[in-house]
């Protein structure tokens, strides 16, 4: 699945973009945050405080309890401040 | 009737209400958003904006929708930018034409509200003190 | 901080906006009212603004006061135009800069509400069949 | 004092601004209407239905029933159809 970061989400990550192959068991949006966290000090630095991380699947925003099953692109990022 | 675009490229105010022109609309508001120096120094040198391409042109586009659907608009358009912008540039724009000057008011407000918490960009802060990762500028 | 002409001169919004940019005001909003063509056969050649010198400016000082003491403000500039007009050409221009973007919506919109409604301006429109004595046009 | 007419009351008048000297017992800007609603047949259209006039006192909005006294310029003209 290819796995997207932002802002400081990426800025701690090391990396913009990576495509990863996913345990079976990943339900929800939640734990896949929780299995990316075990990757590298970075990631485990960016998913810490998961209530400050924002998730969209398929380029459409979720809820961390949302599944992830079928998706086939998740960015994670922080709250957004355009405008 | 709708125009979108997000990209590095400045924009012209004047050309964009003038592209809004229509005989039956004699409304149009426009929210322009310049980069503001909300620090308590006052020291900012610089901001950078990403995006999230693809996914941020799809939720203005929605944005866009929900505006035309509630409101009678002639045309309406959000400029966005990204990139590396200085003090006072600016960011970005959202002009709608309407024959009615509360509709027109409403939507572009209501836009801009959506824009500021749907569409997916980040700024970050340069100031002497260097880099702020992703902390970007309190609301406006 | 405040700006307000009434004349026969048109206006360039891009160098309003550019009068009003300054570092700590990130937001701002103007409305832009354009000769619309409201009668039912869109036969509207031209019309016609005339105003009460001297208490147009007082009035609209007024009205500026009242929205600058409301709202926190870095500037505010209107513009209205007098003499014939031909449909889509600018007749006024309100622009205001704030800190906040709802400060900036907010304002434009009472100025222009009261602008329609407290400032001596009349408008008279000629159809191909005519002037109209100061029938004006509906509502915006 | 200085009578000023606009929009389609000074159409119906056939001028801009007159000066008139008033009788002392016009009390109210709805007195001095009726009064000046004598001077011509153009007047007396101007002033047919009162509903339809808007008036300033010195260049301030006023009621009907307010008081002219002391005033140095009158305007009367239609509702404003500005902005």
């Amino acid at each position: 699945m290819k796995i997207r970061y932002f802002a400081w989400v990426r800025d701690h990550t090391g990396c913009a973009e990576e495509d990863v192959s996913l345990p079976e068991e990943l339900e929800s949006v939640a734990d896949l945050a929780r299995y990316l966290a075990g990757r590298s000090d970075g990631h485990a630095k960016a998913f810490a405080d998961l209530k400050k991380v924002r998730v969209a699947i398929d380029q459409q925003f979720a809820a961390p309890h949302a599944s992830i099953k079928g998706a086939s692109e998740i960015a994670f990022f922080p709250p957004v401040t355009g405008g | 009737m709708k125009f979108i675009r997000v990209s590095e490229e400045d924009f012209s105010v004047e050309a964009e209400l003038a592209a809004l022109a229509d005989r039956r609309a004699g409304a149009q508001v426009c929210f322009v958003g310049r980069v503001r120096d909300s620090s308590p120094d006052a020291d900012l040198q610089a901001l950078t904006l990403e995006h999230y391409p693809g996914m941020t042109e799809a939720e203005i586009g929605r944005i866009a929708e929900a505006a035309a659907a509630r409101w009678p608009l002639t045309g309406l358009r959000v400029i966005h930018r990204v990139g590396r912008l200085l003090p006072e540039e600016q960011i970005v724009l959202v002009a709608v034409a309407s024959a009615h000057r509360k509709a027109a008011f409403e939507a572009a407000h209501f836009i801009m509200d959506y824009l500021k918490t749907e569409a997916p960009f980040w700024k970050a802060e340069e100031t002497s003190e260097g880099r702020q990762l992703g902390r970007g500028q309190r609301r406006r």
